[in-house]
């Protein structure tokens, strides 16, 4: 089996790259916008500490 | 029986739950993408092409998996959101929270995988019966809990009527498992059940089967790791928050 | 109890009669969806004979959900909201009732206004017939699932889009098995089956949703 | 009768009060004192359980009144800064309605009479829409008069009236509490009560109260 | 002047953005009302296209009817309305400003979603294109002629209705000259006589609907 | 410079008063009294133009303030029994709103600086539906502070305010006629207003009043 007999799937190429493609494309996205997610957070947070640090001064 | 309790009260507050959380991320996360990947090699190279599909079947790897996913997490956010309205714990809200936008992707993306195999199959990328409807409603009713979640400002609002509403969207789920046995419909009938066997291959059941246990996996790492970031969200200004290493950095 | 009962849907209908015009709101909405397709499709009997059902259906669909709107929103704001929830009667009682004046003044008009529009498309007596029936087992069930929303919902600003969209999903099931009642008997099949789906839908609303929508007011009214 | 046990309220992100415990007995009047957004209103709509506590318990003669119910609101009548009445409908109509949805249904005389001693003569009938701001606020009070709960919770009930129906309600809220009632008020104008039996409470200074 | 403009332009879209899912409502309901034909008609794409001019027009008009009920409410409600009565700026540029403001939440988003949705009936695009210019000068109009009839319904409880009645009359020729564009550039002859003369309407009104919806609202006023 | 000659005002089927003549020049504050719907409301919307009167006429320097127009409506600033601001806007984009519309904008810190004068130090940027009803009039009054219109008429400002913000209102308006500015006022709450420069005009009495 060549690769490009591979990549043709039997003709269904874009059925099955379509599928397979879409699910790896949102299961990589996701965890990307997780981590900046909780950057943003913990940025927010770090700002809100240090502004009550320096209120108690 | 009564230590049994306590400790499940224990791990129900954020600050215990928070480095737990912590902990297990790495743990899913690593077993996710071994799964997914033998999951992938078997599903293009072990997997026979079937004879009446040809290649097109192979979708099938993906889209049962993500079907079920997109069933099984409503039915876990159901049941945190049952507990929060009974039990009136702050880590249910969260945890439903949480649990939201990775279902909605599962259903999208049985959505999507749906009608691109039907599309070959079917000759046609929609058709109103009643499986792909009821999935599709799966789909709104994600949306509509994301979206009455970010209408509301206060969090034990917003955490208390999104479990209300998760609870009434919870008659969807049955009816799309039972969708091809109450009404005849295009789509396939249940291919894998427990009292008569498989009716696929076992080798392609057993695909299957390893992809779903890596979008298991791969559900728990993200959920936690999000429910990690609300966390921290919603306790920001507890003295625990502020005493971590990370937030201090 | 059931004096509470009678005198919140007594109010509530006196009210609609007081504002007189909100009585035909809803009505004049449907009559004006169904009229104005034939204007602006052209009048070919069959294109419109074909498409009567879903039009139809479509119409009651959102003349019941753009109501809902109103079912809790005038209450909440001037505060008789916060005071039937301190009323010593059982909150989803109160909620039916509200829901029973919300359906009489909006639903009902529309069931009976129905056939008379019916003709318009030159459907046959016995598909205007299955039209009414659905039309009656369907809109109670819509106003009653309209009513979760709307409840949790309330004083959310811009609240419109957001009834639409968790209501919508609930609401798809209604809209399939009534205008596919009608659509069947047209083509000579029955409609038997779609319509005991309606009536089992409409059933299960009276049972749980006064209690989901009257706990959903309940976590609104904070 | 009424116990409150550390009582928290949380909102937004500002925590209003915490660790709030008085108690009130058949005849005390509680008057609630504290500026602008010290949680006021808030602290009532707890008592009257239309805000959940964020920690704390209250208690009715020694029940939560989460538990109770129905049996609690019963025993309640509130009045906060919104009249609760309907611009469509006359003075007599609302206050019928409200009567009966409180379970003591009151006849046409009954109410009328009731408007005629809160100075709405002659107002009876027009919709409520044309009421000025106190011609309103009395319809909403004169609920009062009919009402057979045992815990009056008024929040501002004094403003927009005028000097005559402050004497009046006043004197109503006297005879309420001197027959057993209980009465938790709060107003920012300087008014009378018979000083015996009134508790006062502080919201929002430095330590937060204790009655 | 134009600061007063520019400020009451702002503040009508800040408080859009604030809401957020205010700006989708109209949209919302435009998508559902375009989609859920071919839910309840089905799929064949013949009758589809066919009724694809009307059903997108008169999806656009119930929407831009359906938001007038907002244009003004809320500034009456909370007061902010007799506020603009007291400002020293002439009356019908603040109605401009508002209007506009309305316009570009609830109108614009419908025309520029039109030729996605335009895909599921199969439109060429060709017709598309008129479809969209055929908005772009329709709904605009339709906004301004709107205010009148909200104008003059405000603080009327019910007003919905008499908004519809009052309004909808003249709505009807935008309705006609709109989807009789998309119509004749389908079947094939030019669309361009319609498109002038929606063209027209919208000069017009753009002339004359600011000072009597600013009249209007003075009398509402009281 | 406001003159009012034989006014009259019809509601509905009731007369409120009808021959009502006063006039008020700069420096001077009108202080309006009446029971509950004697017509304190109408007489103030009719003054701003808001109401039609139904006979007699309103003069500003000597012209009919129909025909002024915007001209009078630049001279004059009103604040009702509704607040008049947006719920979804922060205290300081109302204030800079509200202020821009009347014809003067104001920068961030303008804003800030006055709600902070009205005691509203951290909730500037609040959404003001969260506010509790005193803290929404204080933002309401707030334009007070920043506007330049001689004709302050005020339908109950002290309405929901505490003590604190009471005495700081009654300071800006004693300022505002000191400094030759004009205010109509009406409250039913017992204030202290310097007593040299202030005309009362009392509604609703047997004869109506003429000051
Ligand atoms: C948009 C279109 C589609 C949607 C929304 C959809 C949805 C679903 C859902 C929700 C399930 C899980 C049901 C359950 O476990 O109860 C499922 C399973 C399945 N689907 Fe689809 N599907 C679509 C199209 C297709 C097509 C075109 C095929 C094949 C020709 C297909 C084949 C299957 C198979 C074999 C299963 C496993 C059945 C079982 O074990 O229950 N699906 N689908
Ligand atoms: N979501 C929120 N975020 C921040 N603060 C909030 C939120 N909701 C309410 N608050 C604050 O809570 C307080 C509400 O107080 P409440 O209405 O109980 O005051 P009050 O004592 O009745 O005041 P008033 O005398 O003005 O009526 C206000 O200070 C308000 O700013
Ligand atoms: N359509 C109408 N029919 C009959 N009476 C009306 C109508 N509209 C208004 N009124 C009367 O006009 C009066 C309105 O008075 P207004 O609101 O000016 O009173 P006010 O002096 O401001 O009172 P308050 O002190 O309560 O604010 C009320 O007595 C009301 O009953
Ligand atoms: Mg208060
Ligand atoms: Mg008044």
């Amino acid at each position: 089996m060549s690769v490009a007999e591979f990549f043709n799937m039997g003709g269904y190429a874009l059925y099955v790259w379509g599928s397979f493609g879409a699910t790896a494309l949102l299961m990589v996205i996701e965890p990307i916008m997780l981590r900046s997610y909780r950057h943003n957070v913990l940025r927010r947070i770090s700002r809100l500490a240090r502004i009550k640090a320096e209120e108690r001064v | 029986m009564s230590s049994r309790f306590i400790n499940w009260f224990k791990f129900s507050s954020p600050a215990t739950f928070y480095p737990l959380a912590g902990r297990m991320v790495p743990v899913f996360s690593l077993i996710a993408a071994a799964l997914i990947a033998v999951g992938l090699y078997m599903s293009f190279f072990v997997a026979p092409t079937d004879y009446k599909q040809g290649e097109g079947y192979r979708i099938i790897f993906v889209h049962v998996p993500a079907a079920w996913m997109s069933m099984f997490i409503y039915l876990v956010m159901a049941f945190w959101a049952a507990l929060g309205l009974v039990f009136n714990t702050r880590l249910s809200g969260m945890m439903t929270r949480a649990l939201a936008p990775t279902g909605a992707i599962f259903a999208f993306l049985a959505l999507w995988t749906g009608a691109f195999w039907g599309k070959p199959m079917w000759g046609t990328w929609w058709v109103w019966d009643a499986r792909l409807t009821s999935e599709l409603i799966l789909l709104f009713l994600y949306l509509g809990y994301l979206a009455l979640q970010g209408a509301i400002d206060d969090n034990r609002r917003a955490d208390r009527a999104g479990a209300l509403l998760v609870l009434v969207g919870v008659v969807n789920i049955p009816i799309i498992h039972y969708s091809v046995k109450w009404w005849n419909t295009l789509h396939q009938g249940a291919s894998v059940s427990i009292s008569s066997g498989s009716s696929m291959s076992a080798i392609m059941l057993w695909t299957m089967l390893i992809m779903a246990l890596g979008f298991w996996a791969y559900t728990i790492a993200v959920a936690l790791s999000r429910v990690r970031s609300i966390i921290l969200e919603r306790e920001a200004d507890t003295t625990w928050v502020q005493e971590l290493a990370e937030v201090r950095s | 109890m059931f004096s509470a009962f009678r005198t919140l849907l007594g109010r509530d209908l006196l009210l609609a009669m007081r504002r007189r015009s909100d009585l035909f709101t809803t009505l004049f909405f449907f009559v004006i969806v169904v009229s104005l397709f034939p204007l602006g499709i052209g009048p070919e009997m069959n294109t419109l004979r074909m498409i009567a059902p879903g039009v139809f259906w479509v119409a009651a669909l959102l003349a019941s959900m753009l109501a809902l709107e109103r079912l809790f929103a005038i209450d909440y704001e001037d505060g008789a909201l916060e005071q039937m929830l301190l009323t010593p009667q059982p909150l989803s009682l109160l909620v039916l009732a509200k829901v029973l004046a919300h359906w009489l003044v909006t639903g009902l008009p529309l069931v009976l206004m129905a056939p008379l529009l019916g003709l318009q498309y030159d459907l046959s007596s016995e598909a205007l017939g299955v039209m009414v029936v659905s039309l009656l087992l369907g809109t109670p069930a819509l106003s009653l699932i309209g009513a979760i929303g709307a409840a949790l919902t309330l004083g959310l600003r811009g609240g419109g889009v957001l009834v639409s969209l968790l209501v919508l999903p609930l609401y798809i099931p209604v809209l399939i098995f009534g205008s596919g009642a009608v659509e069947a008997t047209a083509s000579g099949l029955g409609g038997q089956g779609h319509l005991s789906m309606l009536g089992a839908i409409l059933v299960l609303s009276l049972l749980f949703a006064p209690l989901a929508a009257s706990a959903a007011l309940r976590i609104s009214a904070e | 009768m009424l116990e409150v046990a550390g009582l928290a309220c949380v909102r937004g992100d500002r925590k209003l009060f915490s660790d709030l415990s008085f108690s009130l007995q058949a005849g005390e009047l509680l008057h609630l004192h504290g500026h602008n957004g010290s949680g006021k209103t808030t602290l009532m709509r707890t008592l009257c359980s239309l805000v959940r506590e964020s920690a704390g318990e209250i208690r009715w003669q020694g029940e939560s009144i989460h538990k109770l119910g129905e049996e609690y609101t019963r025993e309640v009548l509130y009045v906060g800064h919104k009249n609760g009445i309907k611009d469509d409908l006359t003075g007599v109509e609302n206050l019928r309605v409200s009567s009966a949805l409180d379970g003591n249904p009151v006849s046409r005389e009954r109410a009328w009479e009731a408007l005629e001693q809160m100075g709405l003569r002659g107002h009876e009938d027009l919709p409520s829409r044309v009421l000025s701001q106190g011609q309103k606020r009395r319809v909403a009070l004169a609920r009062l008069l009919l009402n057979r709960s045992r815990l009056w919770v008024l929040d501002e009930p004094f403003t927009a009236l005028d000097v005559a129906a402050v004497d009046f309600l006043q004197s109503i809220i006297q005879r309420h509490v001197e027959s057993g009632g209980m009465v938790i008020l709060t107003t920012h104008q300087e008014v009378r009560i018979t000083r015996e039996q009134v508790k006062e409470l502080r919201l929002g200074w430095k330590e937060d109260g204790r009655v």
